[in-house]
């Protein structure tokens, strides 16, 4: 056994858990879960089945946690997991999930087979067999501090622009505002109006404010390829930036895992409770909205529909915030099939987006999302999670779909009624 | 009056020839063969030759031979009677101590070969069988010894077909069934406890009349008699179907004579003629007084658990059995939990940090 | 041995070691799952979710509509000899007894040619299962031999109680000897395939719905 | 005695368990068979188990018809036509009155009434030995040598 793969199954012994072992327990093996996952409807391939794609995973908790795998392993006939084999599983695990957790909803026996997925990966990375494109995220989120490899001067830059069409002064580094806001690497680069968009909201609503100059990146590379290490380190980052700026809360952009990663794994990753608070930015503008210091005028007339970003909604519980926040904007607001909890995934996330290989893979899978818009026929499509976004922009052009991506705290922002000035 | 046939001694007996046409139909009925029948039963009536008998009793109540006498229909079945020559029986025969014992012997020499031997009760082994014995010789002995000059032998009762009473649990003689002792002659299990008399008849006139012996189940059983199921037969049948049950011996399903399976029948797993042929000159039978069937016909029934609890129902408890089962299971699952658990510390302690270089292979 | 002493075992001692192994097996399966523990949720939990893991142990009996036309064969089928499974086993008046002699606990039964029915509709739902198990590439990927084994052990008791009582093959004693071994080869091989599900689904389901419910997806 | 009268007895009627429909329906058959092809036969009323009930629904479907005999050997035998002509109840009893057998004959007429040729033989030479008792002198009495 070569070091990188006991290094690996000693991480997926590491991980494997209770749930875990009551999972595999209890899979009958029904199939089911194929159905929920996009990348076996659309390409109907088998392999693509969600449970199969932990199958390594589940030979090694018989083999190492149970006395009839113990038996058997001791007789030699269990089949030991190799380097070839997991070769074999990493397009499975990283290419074809995009950790979305629609299986985990459909399963009858109540399999949560996404968070599987996740320890899975653990073992995956560590022995070596993460995708290229997703180690290279991850090298550049740690060497550099952003997947896209952005360092602080490019936000400034940003900021100086954004300062300047809004008027307003985006503040940085200010110790003890209410409120720390983070960003995505792709909404520095492809939507900084999102920055604007803020500054405008927060002002309006006389929310105090700041971006930190150590931590401005929200995303967590470390998260997608399934290395907690890293992804500790990532997200003290984060951590130690808010607590030294002693900020109330930190604000997770819009961008889907950023938000798991820092809400969800982030205290477990460093073993303790944070010192502040973690709201989504749609949490944030739904509150505001209900303390009536978010105000709009106007309404978009054409029609439009919303896409829940898997982590935000199903994975992350924020389903009627961005609904009540289109009712005001929105004078046409129509939804998908299968819209909230059980909506489909763009096919970019948790990694996929920045896993090259998978390209092919992940344009099948955006059938769905294209099935899903002929069936509505609206031009534009509403959404709140900057890699969604960039994902279904690249979908939308491969099937030459005319149909426009918005954000949907820009969309407020555009309608937002601004206060005089001095109040 | 050794070589003389049925048909001889009916004749003798200066039976008219309608007496000899409801003869043969009670046969026929007798035998459970269709009316039609009675013609070929006719027939065979002139053919085969008088046996003797001779009739052993070994472990056993008497209450075989206390059904058959006194259940015995004079005319009809005193006729079969008539029509062997019974020449040793304990019981019934004048005969005692030596001469009865000489008679036997005397029987057995003459006959040698031909004659029918039946025998009731079952037979001990243990301790060289001193259990039971007759004139000092026990009963295996005394098996073996008539048995070797038998055309056939009918096993009369349960005890002798296949044990009885007295091989069950924990069988403290050694008792065994006269199949199990002899394997080179026919043998005729006619079981029950009592059997019916009008069953052990029946095969003796269906021997009697054609000289051979009846088609026999796979438990030695006349199918004649025994190829169906208590329960099958029952009368009280379509309440099972219909989900009626008597719940205690005096409730209104009780009264309204419903199923009693409930109560312990076993009528579905026994095989007897008991449902059609009745006892007591057809007057009633167990089910039909207000009790479940015991399977006295069948092996060991015994020891099939209570005679008032369900067919589907543990033989013996099982809560002793399944609290082993749980502390042994906890035992071990808390060893196995324990070796769980180190080998997640080991993994644990031989976890190191993770670097981007880990990364790539 | 003949076929009251093989009914007489499989009452009898026959019935105590196939429970003792049920038993013993399911005991130890709890103890190897929850040995491997779970590391207590620091992230603080979203409010509303209370007894969502109960709930979902329940609600997840009921699919989303959607899926439920995605895989319509798998749903009816596997409803239909669930169901069809449990009232056979619960309100066939001998299973009532059996229980009965056990617990102490009884219900009505339900009339014999009802069960009967059901126990056919049970067969064929099976067979279905089983023949979509091997034509449906899915589902033949996932197959192991312990799917096949799992599958067979679950048919054999309505076979053999189905041949059973209309007199099929066997003589009835050695029929319902043979359908109580069929139940006792359940309950052996229960523990140690995925037939566990019976048990851990309720675990499973209570950690899903509890892991959503800190979300905020409560069901 | 007092004794055994003093125990009260609840008879309670089970009702019958369908049997006799199905003997009912084999007399149909037998009896069509009879008129068609001249066919006899006989069905064994102990062959199926039937209840106190079952036998009355058999008698009143069947009827009472014109004919009762009694055959007086090895016991009585009972013989009455029902109802439905060429339908006979044939009941064998032995001499302590207790059924032997039962049966339905389907005939023209039960073959144990009828009396046997060889009977009819033997009564002959009956007849005629009486008869030459009564008058050994007479031309017809004690001439066994007539052609028989």
């Amino acid at each position: 056994m070569t070091a990188s793969l006991q290094k690996g199954i000693n991480a997926l012994r590491e991980v494997l858990d209770a749930p875990i072992a009551s999972y595999f327990s209890s899979c009958v093996r029904c199939g089911m879960c194929a159905e929920a996952c996009l990348f076996y409807t659309e390409t109907k391939d088998p392999k693509y089945t969600p449970i199969h794609k932990v199958e390594p995973l589940r030979r090694l908790w018989e083999q190492e946690y149970t006395l009839t795998g113990r038996v058997k392993k001791m007789f030699g006939l269990s089949k030991p997991v190799t380097d070839e084999e997991l070769e074999e599983w990493s397009p499975l695990v990283y290419d074809s999930c995009s950790q979305c957790g629609r299986c985990s909803m459909v399963c009858p026996v109540g399999n949560d087979i996404t968070y599987m997925i996740r320890k899975m990966r653990e073992g995956m990375a560590i022995s070596g067999h993460a995708p290229e494109g997703v180690i290279g995220a991850t090298k550049r989120t740690i060497e550099l501090g952003s997947p896209m490899g952005i360092k602080l001067p490019a936000l400034q830059t940003q900021i100086s622009k954004q300062e300047a069409e809004t008027g307003l002064t985006i503040p940085i580094d200010v110790q003890g505002a209410d409120y720390m806001a983070l960003l995505s690497s792709m909404e520095i680069i492809n939507f900084p109006e999102y920055l604007g968009a803020l500054a405008k909201i927060f002002h309006n609503a006389g929310v105090s404010w700041t971006l930190s100059s150590e931590a401005f990146e929200a995303t967590n590379s470390g998260i997608q390829i399934g290395v907690a290490d890293l992804a500790r380190d990532i997200v003290m980052r984060i951590v130690t930036a808010a607590e030294k700026l002693k900020v109330k809360s930190v604000i997770s952009p819009e961008c889907g895992h950023a938000f798991t990663a820092l809400r969800w794994e982030g205290p477990n990753l460093i073993g303790r409770p944070y010192g502040f608070k973690v709201v989504h930015i749609l949490e944030l503008l739904d509150e505001l909205r209900s303390a009536g210091k978010l105000k709009t005028t106007g309404k978009e007339s054409e029609a439009l529909t919303y896409h829940d970003p898997c982590q935000i909604a199903r994975r992350g519980g924020v389903v009627e915030q961005p609904r009540r926040l289109l009712g005001d904007v929105a004078a046409d607001f129509r939804e998908m099939s299968d819209p909230g909890v059980w909506n489909w995934c763009c096919g970019g996330g948790g990694g996929v987006s920045a896993n090259d290989r998978a390209e092919h893979l992940r344009l099948t899978a955006f059938k769905r999302k294209k099935a899903q818009l002929d069936a509505l026929g609206v031009e534009t499509m509403v959404t709140a999670c900057a890699n969604c976004r960039i994902v279904l922009e690249e979908g939308l052009e491969h099937y030459n779909m005319n149909v426009k991506v918005v954000g949907l705290t820009e969309l407020v922002a555009e309608h937002l009624v601004e206060q005089e000035a001095g109040k | 009056m050794r070589d003389e046939t049925l048909l001889d001694t009916l004749k003798r007996r200066g039976i008219s020839r309608r007496g000899f046409l409801k003869f043969c139909a009670t046969t026929a009925s007798m035998l459970a063969l269709p009316p039609a029948m009675a013609a070929e039963v006719a027939a065979a009536l002139g053919k085969v030759r008088r046996p003797a008998v001779i009739w052993l009793s070994f472990q056993e109540c008497t209450g075989c031979t206390e059904s058959l006498t006194r259940a015995h229909s004079p005319s009809i079945e005193s006729l079969i009677f008539d029509a062997i020559s019974l020449d040793y029986h304990h019981t019934l025969q004048a005969a005692s101590g030596h001469a009865a014992e000489e008679a036997r012997e005397h029987s057995m020499k003459q006959d040698w070969g031909n004659y029918l031997l039946l025998v009731d009760g079952s037979i001990p082994l243990k301790d060289d069988g001193v259990y039971s014995t007759i004139a000092g010789i026990s009963n295996l002995q005394m098996l073996k010894d008539a048995a070797a000059g038998a055309a056939a032998i009918v096993s009369v009762g349960t005890c002798a077909a296949y044990g009885g009473l007295p091989h069950a649990n924990p069988n403290p003689t050694g008792a065994v069934s006269v199949s199990e002792i002899i394997k080179d002659k026919p043998i005729i299990n006619v079981p029950g406890c009592p059997p019916i008399p009008a069953v052990l008849t029946g095969v003796l006139a269906h021997y009697l009349t054609f000289g051979a012996i009846p088609d026999l189940d796979d438990l030695g059983r006349p199918k004649a008699f025994f190829g169906e199921s208590i329960h099958d037969r029952c009368y009280r049948r379509p309440f099972y179907d219909q989900g009626k049950f008597a719940k205690t011996f005096d409730d209104e399903g009780a009264r309204n004579g419903w199923c009693l399976f409930e109560l312990g029948c076993k009528g579905p797993t026994t095989h007897n003629a008991c449902a059609t042929t009745k006892w007591n000159g057809g007057t009633s039978w167990p089910v039909q007084s207000g009790h479940g069937c015991l399977g006295c016909s069948e092996p060991d029934f015994w020891d099939g658990g209570s005679f008032y609890k369900a067919l589907s129902t543990p033989i013996s408890p099982v809560t002793g059995a399944a609290a082993a089962a749980v502390a042994i299971g906890a035992a071990a699952g808390v060893a196995i939990g324990l070796a769980n658990r180190q080998t997640k510390a080991a993994a644990k302690a031989a976890h190191q940090k993770a670097t981007i270089a880990d990364l790539e292979k | 041995m003949n076929a009251m002493d093989l009914l007489l075992w499989s009452r009898g001692p026959g019935l105590g070691i196939a429970i003792g192994i049920f038993l013993f097996g399911m005991v130890l399966r709890l103890f190897e799952i929850y040995s491997l523990g779970r590391k207590r949720d620091l992230a603080p939990a979203r409010t509303g979710g209370e007894g969502s893991g109960w709930r979902t142990m329940f609600t997840r009996s009921v699919p989303d509509r959607a899926q439920f036309k995605r895989s319509p064969v798998v749903f009816t089928t596997g409803y239909i000899f669930h169901i069809g499974f449990f009232i056979v086993l619960l309100f066939l008046l001998p299973h009532i007894e059996l229980i009965r002699s056990i617990s102490g606990l009884s219900w009505p039964a339900l009339p014999t040619p009802v069960v009967d029915l059901i126990a056919v509709i049970t067969l064929i739902a099976l067979i279905v299962t089983l023949i979509y198990r091997i034509m449906d590439p899915v589902r033949r990927l996932l197959s192991t031999f312990g799917d096949y084994l799992a599958w067979t052990v679950t048919f054999l008791p309505v076979l053999t109680g189905y041949m059973a009582y209309h007199h099929l093959l066997f003589d009835y004693t050695l029929m319902l000897a043979l359908h109580i071994l069929s139940v006792e080869l359940l309950l052996v091989v229960f523990p140690f395939t995925k037939l566990t599900h019976m048990v851990t689904l309720f675990i499973s389901r209570w950690y899903n719905g509890e892991w959503f419910a800190r979300k905020g997806v409560a069901s | 005695m007092n004794g055994l009268n003093g125990i009260g007895v609840k008879v309670v009627h089970v009702g019958g368990n369908g049997n006799a429909h199905a003997v009912l329906r084999e007399i149909e058959a037998r009896l069509q068979l009879l008129v068609e092809k001249g066919e006899e036969g006989s069905i064994d009323l102990s062959g199926l188990p039937l209840m106190p009930e079952d036998y009355d629904l058999l008698e009143e479907t069947l009827g009472e018809g014109e004919v009762v005999a009694e055959v007086h050997s090895l016991g009585p035998t009972r013989i009455h036509e029902t109802g439905i002509p060429g339908v006979w109840w044939v009941t064998h009893y032995n001499s302590d009155d207790e059924v032997l057998a039962e049966f339905i004959e389907v005939a023209w007429c039960p073959e144990i009434l009828l009396t046997p040729e060889d009977d009819v033989k033997d009564g002959l030479e009956a007849l005629r030995a009486r008869l030459f008792e009564l008058n050994p002198k007479s031309p017809l009495g004690g001439a066994p040598s007539l052609d028989l």
